[in-house]
């Protein structure tokens, strides 16, 4: 089982802060693909340019893979500080 | 993580003043302390703001501080290192962030706590959402956009 | 001299607390507020630090201040911009200086905060002098030696 | 008349912080040399390229002129902050 998080902006987009995908293998790209699959309406919000990702709570690029027990996060540019 | 090292992430108001007390606290060893706060401004993008909100991610926000501090300590001689930062519900003129470093040497101190601000504004994850006054006079909520110069701000440490 | 300036000369200790209180006091438009500490180390080349003395020039002092700070506005758009140093005798961990600069914007706080820093350590006229332990127990004055590395730092403004 | 400083260490070594010239004009490297001839002791301390100078409590070079009315002030390299 892998653990999908979405913070911010594209939480409110997608209606939802956080998702879960029994028996996902693959990169974040097509973790992220795979959502876009069974939630068209996320493809706008969710495969922007603009959208970070993180691996266990390390920012990483899209090409990183994903095992089960990860926890995947999707969010907008940061605005802290 | 440094045993001179402290981070805090909190819903509830910080006292510059405590902070810098603790930083001082038996550093005899440093002469040099810079520091930097960033306080909720009552404008921004053209509106009046009168409310802020912060939304993190729980866990990963702690890491990426640790992570940014450590750099730093890898490229400084550095004494105390502290950072705080609000989450949660703001007022104007409140404190959003502290950052706080103790050093030997005057210009260690100032990189070091310019270097963390640098890095915390693009990698922390932090989002601000601020309640501004539109046109009509009427509240509005808006997510806060990144800022390009904040990215660009990076490269000095390359 | 903006009304916005603070200097003090002052030969008692003064308060980082107050300071950043009266700094941030109605600031609303400044989000940013960089800060610099300097203090008695307890340490300096090779001996053991028990006191410092700090002579000055009367008028000159706050004049190349006053100047310094006049110079840091017509460079960066600044808020607030408060210089406190002490004079006269301290002891080990007392502050000696306090730089605080507010501005709409981090860098040009950094920036500055570090410019008054480095121009006050090398034009500002204050001469240190402190009371070591020398190798045979006894206690020794001296007057504190310029760096070399307080006028290079200079560069990096011209 | 014009008053002249000394400060620091260099006040030390010269074993007065303060002296005052009648009907001088010239230099501030006039004015040093003057007050050499005055206390030769004084030249080891006083002509040393690292003592800076002030007229009227600006740091200024010794190629400026002095008038009546004027402080003149000489110190070592500063070591505040």
């Amino acid at each position: 089982m892998v653990k999908v998080l979405f913070f911010a902006r594209l939480r409110q987009q997608l209606g939802t802060g956080e998702v879960r995908l029994e028996n996902f293998s693959g990169s974040i790209a097509a973790l992220r693909d795979a959502l876009c699959d069974q939630n068209p309406a996320w493809r706008a919000h969710l495969c922007d340019d603009n959208i970070r990702t993180a691996l266990n709570q390390e920012l990483v690029a899209t090409d990183c893979a994903v095992a089960g027990g990860d926890e995947v996060a999707f969010f907008p540019p940061v605005t802290g500080g | 993580m440094s045993s001179f090292d402290r981070i805090i992430v909190c819903e509830t108001p910080f006292d510059v003043a405590a902070e810098y007390a603790a930083l001082q606290r038996g550093a005899c060893a440093d002469g040099a302390c810079a520091m930097f706060v960033g306080s909720v401004r009552d404008f921004n993008a053209g509106n009046g703001v009168t409310q802020l909100a912060l939304e993190h991610y729980p866990g990963m926000t702690e890491k990426s501080l640790a992570g940014i501090i450590a750099d730093a300590r890898a490229r400084w001689g550095l004494g105390r290192v502290h950072v705080i930062h609000r989450v949660g519900a703001m007022q104007v003129n409140e404190e959003i962030v502290f950052v706080g470093v103790t050093s030997p040497h005057r210009q260690a101190a100032f990189a070091a706590c310019q270097y963390i601000m640098d890095r915390l504004k693009t990698e922390a994850p932090f989002w601000k959402r601020e309640t501004v006054h539109a046109e009509d006079g009427a509240s509005e909520e808006r997510w806060v956009d990144a800022r390009a110069s904040d990215t660009a701000e990076l490269e000095k440490w390359a």
